[in-house]
């Protein structure tokens, strides 16, 4: 066991922000670090791939619209993505707490990397002095530098909430009474709602453009489309969007 | 006359790899990615000077605070690369005009890429990947781990040879000939029908307050879903976007009000 | 029942044609005077709810199109309102005939508001002595003054029609043969037709857009959507088309 | 110089309230809505004009023919208030100026009126309200009852102060913009999908004929449904359109027609 | 039999590329040579109208968008349609090779019309003698004396193929072992493609015209709407395309 | 000055009827519908000629070299009637003349006439018809075998005569005008919707890969229907296409390669 939560943990320092290791951020926070991902991998190491998928689409529905513009994070999905499923399956807890879970997580994910964001100043001033030396090695030693930073403060809280967090949850969940189970099944039905206003916030200019959310809404209350099949739709469409648009935006 | 120095393909494939994995390695409060925008112009710095002092200036130029969405962003490393071979064949281009230049960049392609890849096309992924793991399991997170890194990875280096070739004026073009706001707006057509798809699934809010007169009982969830299924989850989604953009709530604020809410709601047993 | 009857035709007259008294022509002819509001009504006095909607759905798509533009009237469907659906339940005929029993009752309705208009000229002549007075009071007396008239016409033959209707239809039904009753079923299935078509008139001046209104046909027959959310796609729909148009009327 | 006398928010109100109660009131066939239009004049001539003479004159310039569409109507008499104001304070407003204009706005506000409002608003709302009456029983006409006069006593009290605000010329701005059109466009995309809709539920017409040949029996309305389901419903709107359009007859006309078809259709079994 | 096999190489001819007699190209080629109405005359005469029209749809869906440019024949449709539905009739095979045997059928027809359109030249240089003589009528002899060609090179090998054909397919199906059965219905599967990538490559220029091709396939595969349905519905949308494009073509 | 000699209605009309009838007659690797031609001229010239050697030359000058899309190609004849009319009545209109303006006809009416008939209205009302069959069986081809040539009749005979009412100026405007593009987009965007649909009924590719591990079988084909059905089938389309457009093969070069892919993959075990 140990070792699986070590693995976890692992995975949870390269998928995090600023990870290189894996095709940078593009491999990292953004393939890595997303939650779906997260979830069938931890889904894979932990030998119960169906509720992590579960508990992974759950929640990342939930953060589907994480932005991180000037690097201000509103809620860590990568130790979210690791940790939520990883402590749900350990604690065989009902996945449907999944998104209450996942907000503390988050926002200690959040707090590690303001932390980070804060101590790495140090690298930068140590490179000040390379380049006057002219020594570029020196700079890039400083770039790299800072993983070590990154992989203590991510590495190692993971692993520890892992470690101690399962038999925790264990425990708290047989004292919990059932109205509070309710309520917080209640909270999970809503709390995605939280990131996909955050994603029409940003989205939407124009508020009509709200009615094709409504839509896309439609199509799967009423005519039970899968998602796929209403993206390719909505592939054509943007296409001639596009197309007869005539360089005229509307909602930009 | 001294020969032209002309940067080699190669030079410039590594300082687009350095910067596509390193680019976020030492981000700080004080100098965001600038460390890895001067580690990423190394190879670069190393090709055209050869003197010490022009290589000190270098290294000191390209290590002032830089911040740019990194995987978009790598045309503005093409830029800067196409302007460094310029000053190191003798054109008149000094720090400042090196470093106007970047900053000129930096904010538009910030707020263009934050909006088009993480405000856009990974939702999209991401809701298409949800859409098949729903059906097809661990087929979701594969299809996503394959198609994105890929799209991005080849994206991202022919936007850097794009910076590199066109130079800053042929960029300027494209960004003020509103083209990019067209694509966004169709771009947006997309993702807000996969959106709203999406929370059709995975907001769930509904009431259980009931009226019972006698044998019956009617619930009011029924009548709900009766005149437009799903109707509160839309609702709540409503709500949140209204609380973030016409009041400028933050999304922390706005957590605590759904937590809230819900405890007064289940309280009161309307949900 | 006397009291039931009394209600009804009262407001038979608040949901006519010129009658003031609930916010005017707003709430009164085009709120109390739609078959579907006026069915309700009646459903809630006469304690049969589900019979009253049921004959308040159908006359009201068969009339959902009628406008009387400067005041000449093709069918009164407030009388139609009330009138059908009350005779329907007290006699307890067949809902489907509905359609055609409105027939009678609508043209009734249109001679009095024809009578009714001439009458009124009355009132205008006497507003002008009051004019010339420099009487304000008078000329509000004379306005208000007209719903004496509007009241009488309106209430006491809407009471007859009931009092005396009810008996007279049940007798009426015993005696009629099966193939009128299937006659009248086919009629009354039509008959609708006419209310959309009229409405089509006035709506559709460039044939093309006769297709939109296919659509909405096969939304229903196809997919079996429900008019709500094809009411919504249509807003979302037109919202664009408003956009999109650029000032340029095609249908207009 | 004398104090320009502007009408109080109070007296504007009371007019538009007096009109939007009672301009059906007393219409008749010579007058239509004149004497309505005076009442709701009346508050405005008390506050405007002392003078017993003034007031007669004004009395008597507002009696005459006046019609409609009631709702959107309104405007006429925020313009009509904002001209007698102009009057009572020396402008040279003449009897026939201010009938001019309310003959001038009275016809095109009426088609208007008459189009987007009985003619598209209320047959939208209805069908929504038919809808939710289908499923969720008495809600439909409470619906319709709460909407329709809420949204149009904001948007005709809106109309009078604009009227009033705007004065003449703004109101024939809009007017010849071609905005109205585009609106009204639009609004009948909507509602031309509504009513098919509407259509396809409560239009009912089919064929009895069948042929039988041997233990074989085929119906035609099978055949039929299997093309097109509805067919002959839609065939039915056809040709009432047909008739009403192109051939110009009245609706009681049809009516007739439509009685002796099918009675026809009846009597050689085809219905 | 002889009766019917002669009626069907008649109806060959009457429906090949230059018949004139029933109505020219339009009633002849493009009405009796079209696959779904030679099968439907095919099964009237011999009887079985549901295993003609089974195949009759799924060959005409094969070669749909065939199109002959400058009189270039890539398949032959009219004998495809009455050679190959015939023949499964009489032999009574699966339906399901109908799209294989298609393909040898309109071999031998594309052969043959290659001869006759070179034969035909003879009646050309005949037309030129007669027109120095000024003999007009001569002329029109020669324009419908090349039908007596036409009718020998159509009528007698369709004849001959239906009169032995159908005895040595139904030895040849005995013969056949059960996978290349296999092989010929996946063969049968796919084979339609060709037609309608044929379409595809005459009718878009312009790619992303292909969105719409993939709509239309996914209302049939996600909601099962029947073609009629989609057909109008597409021609509702044709006609505001066309209104809205401002004369602009993109695909054109 | 002698009368001026006009083509009779019915003259024009058998003209017509003949081209209709006998275009593709004796069709030809030399002259193409030439004699055709000659054969629907003979009317006009027996009318406008009475003189032999005028004859002679009119039957000479139309059995060269035809080719057009026969039914919309009559409206080459109607101009060519118009041009014979005017020269009979002295117009300085040669034998080069005329060939100049069917030849110049020819091209693009062939063209148009190709990609607007059998290639977007025949399949899109073939593709009705196969639905109609589908549901009510025989219906479908009646349904085409009437409304296909009736349309094109009238259309083909209304085209003749807008051909030689217009004249050669009239045809050519409308051709240059575009309006005809922007019409074959409408029709393919509706030709493309309609195959697509035939296609997803009508295309049928499907894997039988399997993978067995210990009691359970996953069947490939069953994860793909449920990301995407039908998914094989549009591949397949897809490589025909590319096939065809972007590598230029032959559709029988495609058949063959279809042939042998399908056969390894048959022997693979894959299909
Ligand atoms: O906003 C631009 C950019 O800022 C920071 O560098 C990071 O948060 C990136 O993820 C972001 O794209
Ligand atoms: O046509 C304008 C107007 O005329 C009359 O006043 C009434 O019939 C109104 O209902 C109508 O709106
Ligand atoms: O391409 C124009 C034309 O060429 C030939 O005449 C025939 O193949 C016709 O079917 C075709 O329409």
């Amino acid at each position: 066991m140990i070792i699986k939560i070590t693995i976890i943990a692992l995975l949870a320092y390269l998928g995090a922000i600023g990870a290189p290791w894996i095709l940078g951020t593009t491999g990292g926070f953004y393939t890595l670090g997303r939650p779906l991902v997260a979830a069938a991998l931890v889904g894979l190491i932990l030998g119960d791939m169906q509720t992590a998928l579960e508990v992974g689409m759950l929640i990342q529905a939930m953060y589907i619209g994480i932005i991180t513009p000037g690097a201000v994070m509103p809620f860590d999905v990568d130790y979210i993505g690791y940790l939520t499923p990883a402590l749900i399956i350990l604690s065989k807890t009902d996945p449907n707490i999944a998104p209450t879970l996942a907000v503390p997580v988050g926002l200690i994910g959040v707090t590690i990397w303001n932390l980070i964001w804060v101590i790495n100043v140090y690298f930068a001033h140590r490179a000040d002095k390379y380049a006057v030396e002219g020594n570029g090695s020196g700079i890039r030693a400083m770039n790299l530098g800072a993983q070590i930073v990154n992989f203590a403060m991510r590495f190692i809280p993971a692993f520890l909430i892992l470690y101690f967090g399962r038999g925790f949850l264990q425990e708290l969940q047989k004292m919990i009474p059932p109205i509070i189970i309710h309520y917080l099944t209640v909270v999970g039905g809503v709390l995605p709602a939280l990131g996909i206003g955050m994603l029409l916030n940003m989205i939407i200019k124009d508020k009509s453009y709200f009615g094709i959310f409504v839509i896309g809404f439609m199509l799967v209350k009423y005519l039970n489309l899968p998602i796929v099949a209403i993206a390719i739709m909505g592939a054509v469409l943007a296409v001639f969007w596009f197309k007869f648009q005539g360089g005229v935006s509307y909602n930009g | 006359m001294a020969e032209y120095k002309k940067l080699s393909p190669k030079t410039l494939f590594r300082s687009w790899l350095t910067w596509f994995f390193f680019n976020g390695s030492s981000q700080s409060g004080e100098r965001m990615q600038g460390i890895a925008f001067c580690h990423s112009m190394l190879p670069v710095i190393d090709e055209l000077y050869k003197d010490k002092e022009e290589k000190i200036k270098a290294l000191k130029r390209h290590l002032v605070l830089f911040n740019v969405e990194p995987q978009i962003g790598s045309v503005i490393h093409g830029v800067t690369a196409a302007l460094e071979e310029q000053r190191a064949n003798g054109a008149e281009i000094d720090d400042n005009t090196i470093n106007t230049v970047k900053v000129a960049l930096m904010g538009p392609l910030s707020g263009i890429g934050d909006t088009l890849i993480p405000g856009t096309l990974i939702p999209i992924l991401l809701a298409i990947a949800i859409g098949i793991t729903k059906t097809a399991g661990v087929v979701g997170p594969i299809f996503y781990a394959l198609v994105y890194p890929t799209f991005i990875a080849i994206t991202s280096w022919y936007l850097y040879k794009f910076g590199y070739n066109a130079g800053l004026n042929g960029i300027q073009e494209i960004m003020q000939s509103g083209k990019i706001n067209v694509l966004a707006d169709a771009l947006s057509v997309l993702g807000l029908l996969v959106m709203g798809a999406l929370s059709a699934s995975y907001i769930n809010l509904s009431t259980t307050i009931k009226y019972t007169s006698g044998e019956m009982t009617i619930e009011l969830q029924n009548i709900l879903d009766k005149i437009f299924p799903g109707m509160l989850s839309l609702l709540a989604i409503i709500v949140v976007w209204y609380l973030l953009s016409a009041k400028k709530k933050s999304p922390l604020w706005v957590m605590g009000f759904l937590f809230i809410v819900t405890f007064i709601g289940v309280v009161l047993k309307i949900f």
